[in-house]
């Protein structure tokens, strides 16, 4: 059963690997994504971002993401964490983190749960410029690319 | 029938949400945008490039040719940009 | 410049990602595998498992591995913590995390520098089961299928 | 020329590290572990299957054909199995 939040304020990358691995020993390798506000958009500095959201779908949308990661992969625990709000660069907005007895089930479900989070979960992002102006962030076609690759999985679950 | 909006989308349309009443011939997503659309001008803007129109009927990501019904929610946005 | 550390003290994964992150607002990812000691090899429960390694050539060659990782990608930041010595069930033993403008850079320099330390850094694992007997792991084929895959590069470095 | 054993070469040679002086025809790696194969029957354990035996001179993995000389520091383990 992943554990799935969205939240203003910030989390806590140790506690949430405390927490993915508490009282337990058969978890061999843990593979975490961590994404974090960038200050520059297209080569334009950036001054703050806003997440908008869809409460209640963004919270299923990412319940199934992880549900359908727990299909492919031998997973033992999954955590998924998005902030939404006003964020500043260098703020994390985004935690995925995976726990599997091997090492490739964990790296190989982090990278496909953050591509599919980008692609398939209401988040709207907006970003603030030096100049006072602002607008809305396009979606990227590398993204539906990254999100596509996992419609034919490459390689085996187990290591 | 509650609508709901986001990010520039919501701008355009000037609200976040709204409760509708369409008549019985909208029985589509692609109905509904059209019938949308002759609200205001703000919704026709909202709807004027439907290649960067997304769409959930009761939270679940939807297409043009998805039924709706009375008591359903659905939602329009721009394609996602989370993570 | 790759932060390379060889060490029997554990490791405090927050402290790492903060001292990778410190000062910057460019990173727009970091990628993390967090290897941990399972209680059961083969299907045997184990004790303990004491790591030996070569000192000085250890070194040298995790950082000719995360070399290698920061010619292939733009890279922002690596750090690669192992452990040696006896570990318990449960306890981390590895830390590989990347920094990069982008995700795919930094999840796919992770899984290379784990896949490359595998097959390329000179640590042994011995295992000590609950008889009181006690085995040396013997290297897996996959370890090596793993760190082949890496030979022709898959994807380009860039998002 | 100094020689250094791991993991379980370490045990079954006895020792960990030793000084050597091979003499002169002795110019490769696998010229060497053939030497050293001759110096005790735990040395000859150590080296009986070779394809479990990995080697690195001056702190980079080698091959038999790897050259070797005087000063040189020469290590034999098993294949690695860290992470």
């Amino acid at each position: 059963m992943a554990r799935i939040v969205v939240q203003e304020a910030p989390f806590d990358t140790a506690a949430e690997i405390a927490r993915l691995t508490a009282g337990r020993t058969d978890i061999g390798g843990i593979g975490l994504f961590l994404g974090v506000v960038r200050d520059t958009a297209g080569g334009r500095p950036i001054v703050a971002m806003t997440l908008e959201h869809y409460p209640g779908m963004t919270e299923r949308a990412l319940g199934a993401i992880a549900a359908e990661a727990e299909t492919r992969w031998p997973l033992l625990g999954c955590t998924v964490i998005h902030r939404v709000g006003r964020l500043m660069p260098g703020d994390p907005i985004v935690l995925v983190a995976t726990a599997s007895a091997h090492r490739q089930a964990a790296l190989d479900a982090c990278a496909f749960l953050i591509d599919w989070l980008k692609t398939k979960a209401p988040f709207w992002k907006r970003e603030e410029f030096r100049d006072g102006s602002s607008a809305w962030v396009a979606a990227r076609a590398e993204d539906d690319a990254a999100a596509a690759r996992w419609l034919t999985p490459r390689r085996a679950a187990a290591e | 029938m509650k609508i709901l909006y986001f990010a520039w989308l919501r701008e355009k349309a000037g609200t976040a949400a709204e409760e509708v009443e369409p008549p019985a011939g909208v029985r589509t997503v692609a109905d509904l945008i059209a019938w949308l659309s002759a609200r205001s001008p703000g919704h026709a803007a909202a709807f004027a490039d439907l290649a960067t129109v997304r769409c959930a009927v009761n939270q679940d990501f939807a297409g043009p040719e998805t039924p709706i019904a009375p008591g359903d929610e659905v939602a329009f946005f721009p394609p996602v940009t989370g993570g």
